[in-house]
Parts: structure tokens; C-alpha cells; sequence
């Protein structure tokens, strides 16, 4: 199938009806293969996560099989000091700005403290965001510091097509265009929001069309393209960093997967339209784009496809290696000055009592704020008083 | 008669009182395609039509507010917060508008509306999908505030807070969703029409879950198993018969039965999951001290959340109170 | 003066370089002379207001004089069945839907209960809303009602320019356009919020503009225009019943007053400017209209001014002659069910004191949320311990 | 040394925090161009300059998430809330994000910022200009919340509230904001760089405001100059001698001081304005209890607000604790 609406901003073609288009000015090949790399890790890691979900070895788990354009693209398209701001969505993204794959597997875990939180400052990457929206004002503040600080570094916060309809989203939007802020707006829009459609989200057709409201500039891009996703936020960053202002991008594509380990699409969507999708998910279509080009070949691809297995195993092998947190993580650096008196005598109430067995993940019924209520512990069905 | 779950009772109430009464109307994230993330609405969009289960837009505020207007035009509306801290963005709307509507209209317009909150730990959820959020209801006036922890009363409560003409905050513990079946009948606990008496019963009392004299255990929610677990083992092992009150109102609070029992008892116990710092427990706390201190034997005491963000779930159990915490604050309380 | 932005949809000129367009059709010299009695009462009403606080026989007071066309003219091309939803900035709107001038004055008097506050169904009219922008969600929760009981009932919503900014303004915009329902949007763009200017509001030139982002036809018109905001109004509300969503209007005008009664503009904008805009105010334009249409001659226009001024007297007297509300007034309808025993027990409380003696309004010195923060209380200056 | 009010004082611990450390900036509604609504921070635009001092649009949740924005880059932003009751719509900025954001990050990038808010009645403002919303932050884990009552303290408690690392919501009462003056020293209560000590202390610690071994009156804010003027009624009438308690610290509270001085006077009174459920009079009535009970003559008594909305202004005083009221329960306690 060719790749939809033919207006989107595409640089790959499907090696048929849909020609590729030249390789955007500033990839050289190194560039293309690393960018595959990239892509190749983040697929590697999902599939993992799912698996270990499916294992009850992690927790709920919120994938993005298909998204990995959207995300190893656009960060490609940063400076090593700019500053990103995930969602859930894309949870694993620090691992390409040197998280360990093992924290990122072990928050999904259910670990907190220091095994499944990491320094932003020493990555550049925000916590991933769980509220819908919420982070967008914080990747404006930071732009509007670094702008304070005169030190041309910005920021890119990723959000979904059901973001849009939040306030904060507003917000943020307002507060980078009239402080003209460095800032980019990546917005996924995958047609889903959980099992709510685009079109109950929003009346108009496209996301981009909403920067207008903004006077900022929005661009449209083939989403399951990692060139095409690499060259609009190259475009914008360096907008930004010129002082010209934030862009919103909407990076047009399918949630091809549920919207979580628990969710199951099969209650509110047709899944054959879903397979339409499938064939345009980014990796297998990066791969085939440059070995068309004769950058990469197979032996090649091997490489760096075990190279990710390689990494990944060994994540879960760390992963697995993390003892649960002892006690103390409930207490630990809530205040970054100290422990009040009341975590004083909450620590030793803890110590007080034998220690409950640690908590495990639920396993392959546990669900995430996806759809299905599975993550409910199974529990002895009991007559109540 | 059928055996229904906490999540089966709360979606017969909706299915009744949409049935009797054609103002009620279901909104909010994923509740009419899907029936919920809890399925707490399943079936609703079949039976009664997508004009009144609606799938909103992902937004808070505009859900909160939009059934505040419904509600001022004169329909039912009950909506579905999809967890617990999700409840923020539409706090303003919930505390400066539903919670004042009737006083600022001469009661004439009050904002009829029911906001159901899944709340609470214990499920192994991700980060921010287990907080409790009650007390923060609570304090604000204006607002009725309900938790009910048996399928039965989850029914019975849900209608009322439905039919009831002041703003409801229906806190539901997920951790009871699904923990046990209880005998429902398809009865209606009341004729919708009238009978407020009922209604304001069902609204503003606490239940009495066990009957004891030695140790008065005051809960509600979630802890409210685990009371009456300690409850048990304080029979066994000490042969201290305690009294269990479920709450199920946390504003208003029934004082009677809170304070009746702590001075029945001489001895009582204050147990909830959400943070202790001005909890509910600070107030039934003092509630007693301040009308019954002189038949206390010892001071009441508290075991609750500790004051700390919920942890990643792996280290829920530490968080949560358990039996183990429970009976040592017993204990406190019982060799004081 | 030219009236502003010719490109503004305008129907009253200036009688001299700008020339008067047609009356638009639907409004017969009968409906001319009851809108001009309109403004003209909402006109005296402020006056009269602002003389009451300046006496101290009111509290703080936000004044709208200027803004009569807007609130007049978008109100008379309602039907009497619409819902209406003023901010503080439409405090008096309802006295035009029958809610009497003495209620309104007694709400700034600081009197609650069966005074200050009145029944909403009684008026279409909702509550005076103070923070801002938060009563749009429910302007569309009314129309999505009567939507739903197939009512062809309309409702509007008055707010400023800096109410886009907020998230609610979003919210309210985004719901009313998916759901296609039937309300209005009346921005009342003066241009400032309290001391904060437009251009440090947003980054767009306009407000209509801001439709685009929800797929909502979007109107600009001359917020010192009676007939044109009547015309935009009528429009936007024809098309609401008759199915096709919302309307964003934008009235385009000049805060020509201060903020509120405390407020001093001079503190933060140049006073000359404003002088500007004053000779575009309503009331003065529309008489001139009238007069140059030979609908309305000075004896009419003298006792149409006269019968304005003697509601108002009335309207005093009838506020001076109520009582401070008695203490229960505290307690009455916080809830539609009763009082629970909370209230008991405070209305015991109160009893067991004396009653202090009644609050007044702190006078010429009191002021809103507008700037300066003369509402303070003057007290003996005491050393502290 | 001069004589400054609240206003003034809150205003000078502004400007030093600014000119002794250049990532100090001050954004909100109003604050730039006019120094805002009350001139707190007037002058600062002046001397900082507009990229320091900040006009925002109109927007809580983007001004606080901005802050925070600002907060993980390393500033030290100080946001102004402009009247209590327009914090709501950035509620779920402050709940969910500034008070986690150090536990989220292993305490490498906490939040640090500061939200003033001032708040409270007896101002004669229109409606929704006189909430007390304090304990719904209070409750809240990972936040501190602060409330000064002097001009000293309102100087040494902003400079120590910026300068430290975690999020400060800083209560401002209005009707104190000039209700007098009091020395202030140019001087820095303690070295910016560091000296943790006394920054701790000001933001932990509550003050004595007044010594007697009779009765404890604990109190913050608003109520203080009240609870002040009810004890020398006390002591000229009935000879009894008061400790006044100003919190300055809601959270966390200064447990020490609280049952030191209820263990020593046998009796307490908490006042407050805000409303009485779920309030801080709860948590300190709950605390003294737990840890003094025995050492009580009476139990400890609540003197605050009702469980309404806040009054339209010609009933606020039948609705602020008055002296009066202060007094009679006082008299409940004293007489027990
Ligand atoms: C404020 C808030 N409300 C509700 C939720 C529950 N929730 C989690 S994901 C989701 C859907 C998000 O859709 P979208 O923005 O399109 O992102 P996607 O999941 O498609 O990546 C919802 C409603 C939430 N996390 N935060
Ligand atoms: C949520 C909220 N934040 C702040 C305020 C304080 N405030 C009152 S009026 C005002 C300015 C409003 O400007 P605009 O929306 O243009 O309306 P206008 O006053 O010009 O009619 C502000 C900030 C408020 N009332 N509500
Ligand atoms: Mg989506
Ligand atoms: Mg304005």
C-alpha cells in the first residue's frame, strides 16, 4: 500500500507507486546508519518490554511499536544539549541519550529512587510524563531559560492527537509564541487516544492547521518516516535557535498497536484497518530505503540488529539484577532537603512491622490506564460484611 | 438477587437511575465504547444511545465544567474521572463551581452533578495512577463527599448520589472493584421519586461492618477489609471484640456513630491509605477527642499513608497500611 | 476620529469620512430605539455604580463603561430562551433579562443569599463569573443540554481577550466544535487585562483567528458597534439553531476605563491613546445614528435617558433599603438538601457572640482584583510582636 | 533598620534574594509593569529588568508549569498567584509535578520555586477574592507551606523560602499585608551560600509570639494578631496567662513546639480561618492528643472557619473567628 495522503512531508517512498525522495541536506550515510541503529534499538526495546510483560516480569507496559520514526528521528534532530520532554509513549528514549536501558525496563517495574529514576540534567531528557500534557509547560520553561541564559539551547516535548485537548497543551502553546521561546511541539498523532477516535478529539482534519491559532508556524510530516521526522525538527530547532520561535509538528501516523499491554483494540476499532497501517511502520521501511540506496546490506543490518539484541539482553540481565528498593525509597529525596519529622517517624513505624514480601508485577493481566480492568489483583472472591 | 461485584453494583446503579430518570447522562475518557477503563459503564452506550454516554475529548476541566452546565439546564450528569490524579486539572471547576453553584443561586441551581473517582493503590499501577485524593474534597464546601466499599452499598449509594441535588464526589476504591461479591437485588433501595430520607441516609451515615466493645476501628475504603482482618485476629489472639465503622460518608462525617462508638469502646483507631497530614483521621480524630476525651482511655490514634508522593508500585505493600500496621496501632492504642 | 481597523465589520460611521452602511435587516426603528434604551440603561447603571463606590456605599466595582455594544447589542439578538453567561465585566447584563438593578448593586454591596444573588432559570442568565474564563465549559455543557433535548436554545458567553490565554477558554472552544454544539463565543476584545496588554497576551494579531484552531468560523467586528455586534451575534446564533456548531466572535474595542474602580491606568499605559478610542464609545455613536436615520430626536432621546435614570434611582433606594443579610445567610443553600450538622453547630457558635457589627464597604480606598491594594482595610499602624 | 510593613518586608527579601542571585526571576499576572496587585513586587522591574521580572498572559497552569520549566534549567523562579482562589487552575502544576519532581529525579532536580498566594478575608473584596486554601497544599506530600504574619518574618522567611530547594508555597495574608510595621534590618538573616541551618529554621520552625503557662493558642496568620488581642482580654480578665503559637510552618508543622507548649499550659486552643474539616486545626488538635493526652486538662478545642464558602463581604465578619469567638472557646477550654 502506498504510504497515505500523498501531501504529507515524506522522504521515503515504498519502493513502488511512491518514489523515495533525496536524502535531506546534512545525512550523510554515517548519519542514515546510525539513525537506523536507533530506530533498530527502540524496536528492540519494545518488543523486549512487551515480552517481559507478558512474562510478569514488568509491569503494565505501554508500547509503541511503530512510533520509533517519530521518536529516534526527532531526537536525532537535537543538539546533545537540548532538552526533551517524553511521555509515556516514549518511555524509552533516554536510552539514546545514555539511560540505561535496565532503568528505564526496571520503572516499568515498579522501582523508583535510583533504580527507576535517572538525572535529567545528565541526559537532557525530562521523567517521562504521565499526565496528558502536563510537561509542555515545562519544556516551554526550560526554553525560556536557556533564552534568559542566552545559551541558544532548546527544547522538544512529545505528546499525542488527544493532548491537543487538554489546557495545558493551550497553554504551552501561548506562553512559547508570545515569549517566542525555543521550543518545538512534536505531537504524535497516532488517531488515538486510548479508544477515543480523532474525530471525537477534534473538529478540524489536521493538527498543524491549530498552530495558526498561535501565529506559529506548523508543519505536517509522514510519521512513520524517520527522514521526514528528522528534517522538519531539524528545521525547527534551528528555527528555534535563531530566536524565530517554536513550530508544531504533527507527525501524522497509526497507533498500529493497543494503547497498552492490557489494552485490547478489538473492543472499538477495526483491526484490518490497522493492518493498512501496518506496512508503513518505520523500521522495516528505513531498512528497505537504504539498502536501496546501498548504504546498508544485510549483513550490515544483522549487525546492528544483534548488536541491539545484544543490549537489550543484557538490560534485562541488569534489570533483573536490581534488587526491589528497600524501604527507605518511600522517604528518599521526596524533599532534596532532608527528611521532615513526620518521615522520621513513618520510617520507623515501617521498621516496626516484618516487612511485606515484595511486590510483584501482575503479569499478563496487568493493564496500564489503558482500556480492561485486568490489573485488578486477582483476589479470593469472598463474601463481604 | 444475583452476586455482584463492586464494579457490577456500580454499573446496575447507573443502569437503574438511567432508566427511571431520562436527565442522567454518562460522560467522559473512554466510558461509552469501552465502558470504562474499569468497565464501571459497560454497556450504557447499547442500552441508552450515544447522546447520553458520550466519549469526551481528553480535558478535565471541559469535562467537569461542561456537565456543570448540563447540570445548570437541568440534566444528571455523572462523570468519570479516569483515575485519581487525573482529577487535577478539573479542580477548579469542581470546587469553585459545583461546590458553590446552589449557594450562589439561592439553591435554585445547584450543580446536580456526580464525579465517580477510582482512587486508591494496591492494583501494581504504573506511576500516578494510585493517589487519594478525598481529603482535598472534603475540606472544600459545598461538596458531598462518599466512598462506598461493598457492592451493595455501591449500588444503593450510587443512585443516591445521583438523584441527590448537591455535587457528589463518588470516591470508588479500585483495590475493591473486584474483591468480592456480594447479594445486590434489583430492588430499588428507595422510590427515585421522593423519600429524600432515604437518599440523605444513604449519603451522609457510616455503616457498621462489626460489632464490638473493646476497640472502635474507623475506616473506610480500602483499609476497610484489612480493619476487619485485624479485627479478626484481634479476637483470635487477644479476644478484643473490635467495632469496624465504614465511613462511606467523608463529608458529612457521622459524627454520632464516630464519636458513639470510640466512647462505647473507650478505645479507638483511625485507619485510611491517603497521607496522614490533615487526612480524614485528623478530623474524626479530633472529632472525638473534642466531644468524648473523658470516656477515652487512651488518645486516639492513626494509621494511615505516610506523607510521601505514592511509591512505584513495587514498594506499594511498604506504603499501604496493612494488617501488620493496623494491629500495631492497636496495640498503641489497646496497652496505652 | 476614523473608527479603527476600516477592514472591522461596521455599520454606524462616523457621519463624516466613514459612512453608515445599511440597518442590517431584522431590526425596524422599534428595535433600534429599545436597543439604544438598552445601552443607555447599562450606561447609566455604570455611571451610577461608580458614583456608589466612589461614596462607599458600594465595594469595589469593575467598571464596563464603553462596552455597552457588546453586551446590548449581542444581547438583544438573543432570543428570550438563550442562556447567557457574563463575567464580572457583564455584571449588569441581567438587569436587561429582568433581574432587578438593585440585586446587582446589592451582589457589589457584599450581599449574598436573596440579595446579591438571583435564580438563573428564572433569567437565562448564569452567575456573575469571576475567575476568568472558567464559565465558557459551561456555556457549552447548556447547549449540549438543550442539543440533547432537541431545544433549539442557544446560549452565549461573554469574556476578554485575556481569557483566551486560559486553558478553559481551550477546553470549552475544542468541546463546542466536536460536539457541534449550539453556543456563542463573545470575546470582548478591549485590548487589556487589567494592566497586561494584547501583544503580551498572544502572539496573533487577532482573536478570530483563533477559531481556525477548531474548525469554527471566526468574526471580527467593531465592539463599539450596537448594530454590528448585534448582526454578528444574530448570525452566529441562527446558524447555532440551526445545527451548525459554534461561532468564536471577536469585538474588537478599547478598555476605556480603568480596570475596576481601584484601578489607575496611568500606571501602566499612555492615557492619551485612550482619549482615542473614547470618541468611538456606543452610546454617544448609536445616538448620533439614530438621530442622523430621523429614528430618534432629542426630546425621545431626553426621555429615554430620564426613564434610565429613574430605574436607577429606584435601584438605589430599593438597595439602600435592604437589610444586611442575618447570619444565616452563611449557611443557607451551600446545600440544595439541608444543612448538615456542621452548619448546626456554627449557627449555634455564632449565636453564643455578640454579632459584630456590620461590614461596610471600605469606600473611595477599596479596590477588585484590579491593581493597586487600597482594599486593604486601613488599620493603627501597631508595633508587631 | 527601618520600619516596614508586611508588604514592604516581603518586597526587600524579593529584591536581595534578586540582586544576590541572578537566577531569581518573578513572573505572574500584573507583576512586571504595575509590581502587582498588592506592590509587592514593585520596584523589581526597574531594577531587574524585563527578562527577570516577568508579565505573563493569563494562565496559572502555564505560568506555574513554566516555573517549573524554568526550576529544572536551574532559575529559581518566585510565581505570584494574584488573589487565592485563581491557584486552582494551576492546582494540578503544583500537586502533581513541582511536589514530585524531586522524588522523580532521585532529589537532583527538585522544584524550586516559590508560590506566593496571598490569601484570606476581612479585606471587603468581591466574591472568590478571600479563600484560605492552605491545608489542600498542606496535604499534599513534597510540598512546604509557609505563612508569615510580621514583617520580619515575611522578609527572612521569602529570602529563605527562594533560596530553598524545594517548592515553597508561600501563604500571604492579605489583611496583614499593612496592618502594621516593625523593624527590619537591611542585613541578611543568614549567609545566601549557604547556612542551611537557619534557612531550615525559618521554614520549619513556629514562633513564640507571646509566653504564658496557662492556655496555648496556636495559630498562623491571619488569626494571629487576634489570638494576641483574646489573650491579653484573658490575662486582664481573668488573669490567665497565654502562649501564643504562629505556626509560620504548616508543613511541616513544628511538632515540638505545638505539644511542648499544650503539655505545659494543660490546655489548647487551634484557630484558623480557613474552613474546620480536614483543616490544620485537625492535624495539630490530632497531634497534641496523640502525644499529650494525659498531660491535658481539657481536650484541645477549634476555633475557625465554617464548613461554607467563603461569604460575599458584608457577612465576612460573621464569618472570620472574631475575637469573641476566640474567647468563648477559650472559655470551652479553660473551663472544662
Ligand atoms: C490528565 C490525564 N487524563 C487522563 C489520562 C489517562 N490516559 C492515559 S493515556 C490517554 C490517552 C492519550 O492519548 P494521546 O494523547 O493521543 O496519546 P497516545 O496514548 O495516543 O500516545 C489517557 C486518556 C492521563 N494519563 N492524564
Ligand atoms: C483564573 C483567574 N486568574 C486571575 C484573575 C484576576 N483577574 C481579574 S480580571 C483579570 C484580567 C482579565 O482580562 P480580560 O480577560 O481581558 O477581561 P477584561 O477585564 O478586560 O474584561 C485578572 C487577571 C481571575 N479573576 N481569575
Ligand atoms: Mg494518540
Ligand atoms: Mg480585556
Amino acid at each position: 500500500m502506498a504510504a497515505p495522503e500523498p501531501s504529507l512531508l515524506r522522504v521515503i517512498g515504498d519502493g513502488a507507486e511512491v518514489p523515495d525522495a533525496p536524502v535531506p541536506d546534512g545525512l550523510g550515510d554515517k548519519d542514515l546508519i546510525e539513525l537506523f541503529r536507533w530506530s533498530v534499538l527502540l524496536r528492540t526495546f519494545d518488543l523486549r518490554a512487551v515480552a517481559l510483560q507478558r512474562q510478569g516480569r514488568i509491569g503494565t507496559y505501554a508500547l509503541y511499536w511503530g512510533e520509533e520514526a517519530t521518536q529516534a528521528g526527532a531526537l536525532y534532530a537535537c543538539e546533545d544539549a537540548d532538552w526533551v520532554f517524553p511521555s509515556y509513549r516514549q518511555n524509552a528514549i533516554g536510552i539514546l541519550r545514555g539511560v540505561p536501558a535496565a532503568t528505564v525496563l526496571s520503572w516499568w517495574r515498579g522501582y523508583g529512587g535510583d533504580h527507576g529514576f535517572y538525572n535529567p540534567r545528565e541526559h537532557r531528557v525530562a521523567p517521562i510524563c504521565v499526565p496528558i500534557a502536563t510537561h509542555l509547560p515545562h519544556a516551554v520553561g526550560v526554553a525560556w531559560a536557556t533564552k534568559i541564559r542566552r545559551d541558544r539551547i532548546a527544547s522538544l516535548s512529545w505528546f499525542g492527537d488527544g493532548a491537543t485537548s487538554e489546557g495545558d497543551f493551550h497553554e504551552a502553546m501561548n506562553f512559547a509564541s508570545v515569549l517566542k521561546v525555543p521550543t518545538v511541539f512534536f505531537c504524535v498523532n497516532n488517531q488515538w487516544a486510548i479508544s477515543t477516535p480523532l474525530h471525537k478529539q477534534m473538529a478540524t482534519k489536521t493538527i498543524s492547521e491549530k498552530a495558526a491559532a498561535y501565529a506559529m508556524p506548523g508543519v505536517r510530516v509522514d510519521g512513520f518516516d524517520p527522514l521526514a521526522c528528522w528534517k522538519v525538527t531539524k528545521d525547527a530547532l534551528d528555527r528555534a535557535r535563531a530566536g524565530e520561535g517554536p513550530t508544531l509538528i504533527e507527525a501524522f501516523c497509526y497507533r498500529i498497536m493497543a494503547h497498552g499491554t492490557a489494552d485490547d483494540p478489538r473492543l472499538y476499532r477495526d483491526e484490518s484497518v490497522t493492518e493498512k497501517w501496518k506496512v508503513l511502520e518505520p523500521v522495516g521501511r528505513m531498512s528497505a530505503f537504504l539498502h536501496r540506496l546501498g548504504v546498508l546490506d544485510d549483513t550490515k543490518e544483522a549487525e546492528i540488529r544483534d548488536e541491539a539484541k545484544t543490549v537489550m539482553a543484557q538490560a534485562v540481565s541488569d534489570m533483573e539484577s536490581i534488587e526491589q528498593p528497600d524501604q527507605d525509597v518511600l522517604f528518599d529525596h521526596v524533599y532534596a532537603s532532608g527528611y521532615p519529622w513526620t518521615f522520621t517517624e513513618g520510617a520507623a513505624e515501617l521498621r516496626a512491622v516484618e516487612r511485606p514480601p515484595a511486590a510483584k508485577p501482575l503479569g499478563p493481566q496487568s493493564t496500564s490506564s489503558g482500556t480492561g480492568d485486568h490489573d485488578l489483583p486477582p483476589r479470593p472472591v469472598q463474601e463481604m460484611t | 438477587m444475583s452476586e455482584l461485584t463492586m464494579v457490577e453494583g456500580l454499573n446496575l446503579g447507573l443502569r437503574q437511575a438511567m432508566a427511571e430518570d431520562d436527565r442522567v447522562v454518562v460522560l467522559g475518557e473512554d466510558v461509552a465504547q469501552t465502558g470504562g477503563v474499569f468497565r464501571v459503564t459497560a454497556g450504557l452506550l447499547t442500552q441508552f444511545g450515544e447522546e447520553r454516554v458520550v466519549d469526551t475529548p481528553l480535558a478535565e476541566a471541559g469535562i467537569v465544567g461542561a456537565a456543570i452546565g448540563m447540570a445548570v439546564y437541568g440534566l444528571l450528569p455523572v462523570v468519570e474521572i479516569q483515575f485519581d490524579v487525573f482529577v487535577y486539572p478539573g479542580f477548579e471547576q469542581i470546587v469553585v463551581h459545583a461546590a458553590r453553584y446552589a449557594w450562589r443561586t439561592k439553591g435554585e441551581v445547584p450543580a446536580s452533578i456526580v464525579v465517580r473517582i477510582p482512587f486508591g493503590g494496591g492494583v501494581r499501577a504504573p506511576e500516578l495512577h494510585s493517589d487519594s485524593p478525598e481529603a482535598l474534597f472534603a475540606h472544600v464546601p459545598g461538596l458531598k463527599v462518599v466512598c462506598p466499599t461493598t457492592p451493595r452499598d455501591a449500588r444503593d449509594m450510587m443512585l443516591a448520589a445521583i438523584l441527590d441535588p448537591d455535587p457528589v464526589i463518588f470516591m470508588e476504591p479500585k483495590r475493591i472493584y473486584r474483591a468480592g461479591r456480594q447479594e445486590v437485588s434489583e430492588e430499588l433501595p428507595f422510590s427515585l421519586g421522593n423519600s429524600h430520607k432515604e437518599r440523605e441516609r444513604l449519603l451522609s451515615t457510616a455503616r457498621v461492618a462489626r460489632k464490638g466493645n473493646d476497640l472502635a476501628m474507623i475506616t473506610y475504603g480500602p483499609t476497610v477489609p484489612l480493619c476487619l482482618q485485624a479485627a479478626e485476629r484481634l479476637a483470635e489472639e487477644r479476644s478484643i471484640e473490635s467495632t469496624v465503622i465504614d465511613l462511606r460518608s467523608l463529608y458529612p462525617l457521622d459524627v454520632d456513630a464516630i464519636v458513639e462508638s470510640a466512647s462505647r469502646c473507650g478505645r479507638a483507631l483511625v485507619v485510611h491509605e491517603a497521607p496522614r497530614m490533615s487526612g480524614i483521621g485528623a478530623e474524626v480524630s479530633s472529632l472525638i477527642h473534642e466531644r468524648a476525651m473523658l470516656k477515652l482511655e487512651a488518645p486516639v490514634m492513626r494509621v494511615t499513608g505516610f506523607d510521601v508522593p505514592f511509591p512505584q508500585f513495587a514498594n506499594e505493600d511498604d506504603y499501604l497500611p496493612s494488617v501488620d500496621r493496623i494491629l500495631l496501632g492497636a496495640r498503641k492504642v489497646l496497652d496505652f
